[in-house]
């Protein structure tokens, strides 16, 4: 299994039944195909639509039905059509259950940069602000490191994305619970060692107890 | 997919002393058989938050009447007399609001803001007590959001999804107020099997319908 | 013809072609009958309708459509449902070309005050307030005295609907235009002298040149 | 009733230095054969407001590369390349606005409000030299409202009225749109005789559409 992979089935197992989830682009994406039909979990696309379904088959793909990367998508039956607006006071008004999105870095006080590298990267934040401000829950799904670097750090020097401390943080490391008094390691990725965890974060982690495997249904 | 209850059931559910959002215009739009149960039932020291108290006999007249209120937030309550009545020997406290200025209240309540900056009211008896801002040389009111315990809303059809499609003027109040109830029960006209409610014509997604109750007869 | 007639008639005459329209409950309610239906005028009734048509022949009303007094009605072609939220957004936006309503008392500044009597009548604004605040065009139609006293006064007594200066005040006697320096007489009812209206009126009229009389369709 | 117009007699409305919303996600509900036209004619200086600029050939991307814009107001701009190194050289500002707060701002400058309040952008680089508002305990940004010269709607079906109704995920920012412009110009799929839209199908309400595009062929 590679660490996409690794993440994206730890991630699906938060979705419970019945949940409004909005996957992010990219890794997040990937989530959707972990997660079994018969929970009924309906998936937003800030763009526009909440039941978003499987690629269509070739041929079958409408210009009017995308996800917020712009790619062809299906409509589940009972998918309902929304405009911008009623997109984001869902999502800021706490009706959406969960977003999981990716992230540059995540810091001691569980706070999330994942939109800007100044001088180098300025997309715009798109929805992620309101995502991370509003969502009911907010899971992190990204790699514990890139080019060598922690991306799990003592205090984030990106921008901000919210000053809204995130739920969840899943690597292919770790699963990391940002609480009050810091990052709380909860379980380790499959043959994965404490030490190795420690050694490739940039931050202090709160290790309480007997720290188990992932699970991966 | 949510199950469908009984008028009875759903009216249980509502404990003395709730705050209920109650879409219809002048009962318009109201849901019925929900409000039968309640007055049935006789819980009591309600607050209704609704365009108006309709009128004896109709929608939320019928809780008037029947006693069970004990504070009104409203924009018109003139077409009752009982409502008059009661709010003149001080059994009923009414907050009288601007129409525009009501729905947007709910609006932002549901919708995870802070409030609405209205020129509405401005220089009328509706600005005492209240904050004033200035926007670009123009000054707002800020009038503050609505959320209460249940949103009671009637609609035409709706699904098992808890999708809501409505008719005509019989829309007002019910879209918005389906935001901003912490528990959202839909009275519909009719259920249909899912997928049969097209995505366009879905006015409130399932994600934020609580219960259903059961379709007449 | 009746006086409430006679203004019906007048206040039609300032009607032009495409405009959105919205007529408040009684009198003005009137005006529709004397507007050409070669106009392609849409009125608006608050509770949630654009293109609201004539009483429907008995046995064919709907309870989904009705209007803003709770009255049925029928929908012309290519009429549109509104839920509350649009249709305030409609009007507080300047998106309703004129609003006609009723008054108690206009001042010399040009303030109506029309939705309450304190310790008398306190029915609610419902959507006067935002009716005056909003709309591009205000014309209060009314009777030009009630019990004998005049309904145009040096300033109003009762609570004011809003701080806007309403556009044009059309009564059983005259037509008069409220400017920055006051109320300009802009017309007599057919066979009224200047000096009845002069009488009837409890503040300054300023009077420029020859006052014409109204020219009723 | 509104006669059609043909691409290139709507671009030529639109002058130098205009400011326009344009409808559309990644293109998906953008307004083509209208931006076409406009690419047509060369119009220099605008600003362009809306979700994204794009890809280059497609949507508001096609005006980005044609250098006919010199500033944007847009959530995302990293899927264009063209509007990222314009803007690095100096050649086009850009105001980045998270998605549900530009979708909000639009619909406060088309239905009258004075700004919006939101949670959005607190404790981020979002907030400097923003007004920030506590209201009930809770901390939000005045956002100040958006409107534009134009409005540049893409619609699946019209009819003469020029009611508007979309598909799927290409309502996006339309519908918010069509309330904020002077001069709002639809350019739908079809048109339709007046009365085949049903009244609840009905997302644009046609008093707020000036022009629409005649169709394709």
């Amino acid at each position: 299994m590679d660490a996409k992979e690794l993440i994206a089935r730890r991630v699906a197992r938060e979705i419970k039944s019945g949940m409004l989830v909005n996957l992010g682009i990219g890794l997040p994406s990937l989530v959707a195909n972990f997660v079994p039909q018969s929970l009924g979990v309906f998936f937003q696309a800030e763009n526009g639509v909440i039941g978003l379904g499987a690629r269509p088959p070739e041929g079958m793909q409408d210009p009017h039905l995308t996800d917020a990367g712009g790619g062809f998508v299906s409509a589940v039956p009972g998918a309902a059509s929304i405009d911008s607006a009623m997109s984001f006071g869902l999502i800021r008004g706490g009706h959406l259950d969960m977003t999981v999105l990716g992230g540059l870095q995540v810091d001691e006080k569980g706070h999330l940069a994942n939109w800007k590298v100044p001088g180098k990267m300025v997309p715009g934040m798109g929805g992620a602000m309101d995502l991370v401000t509003g969502a009911a829950r907010v899971v992190v799904a990204m790699q514990h490191s890139a080019k060598g670097a922690s991306k799990i750090v003592k205090r984030c020097t990106l921008p901000l994305t919210a000053q809204r401390r995130v739920d969840l943080i899943v690597t292919d490391l770790a699963v990391i619970e940002p609480g009050p008094e810091g990052l709380i390691l909860r379980e380790r990725a499959p043959g994965i060692g404490l030490d190795h965890i420690r050694a490739a974060t940039d931050a202090n982690l709160i290790v309480m107890g007997d720290i188990p495997e992932m699970a991966l249904d | 997919m949510k199950g469908a209850l009984k008028p009875e059931a759903a009216a249980e559910m509502i404990p003395d002393g709730a705050s209920l959002l109650i879409g219809g215009f002048m009962a318009v739009g109201s849901p019925e058989r929900l409000i039968d149960a309640m007055v049935e039932r006789g819980t009591k020291d309600l607050t209704v938050i609704a365009n108006d108290t309709a009128m004896p006999g109709k929608g939320t007249g019928k809780l008037i009447s029947a006693g069970m209120v004990s504070r009104v937030i409203a924009s018109h309550i003139g077409l009752n007399p009982e409502t008059q009545a009661k709010m003149i020997a001080g059994e009923i406290s009414c907050e009288l609001v601007p129409q525009g200025t009501l729905v947007e209240r709910i609006r932002a309540g549901g919708m995870g803001l802070g409030g609405v900056l209205t020129p509405t009211g401005i220089g009328t008896e509706v600005e005492d007590g209240k904050q004033v801002i200035e926007v670009e040389g123009n000054r707002y009111l800020l009038e503050t959001p609505i959320k209460a315990d249940f949103a009671l809303i009637g609609a035409w059809q709706a699904d098992y999804v808890g999708n809501l499609a409505y008719l005509l003027t019989a829309h007002n109040f019910n879209p918005v107020m389906a935001l901003a109830g912490k528990v959202v029960i839909a009275e519909p006209e009719s259920i249909v099997p899912v997928g049969v409610i097209a995505p366009d014509a879905v006015k409130t997604p399932g994600v934020l319908v609580d219960h259903l109750l059961i379709r007449p007869n």
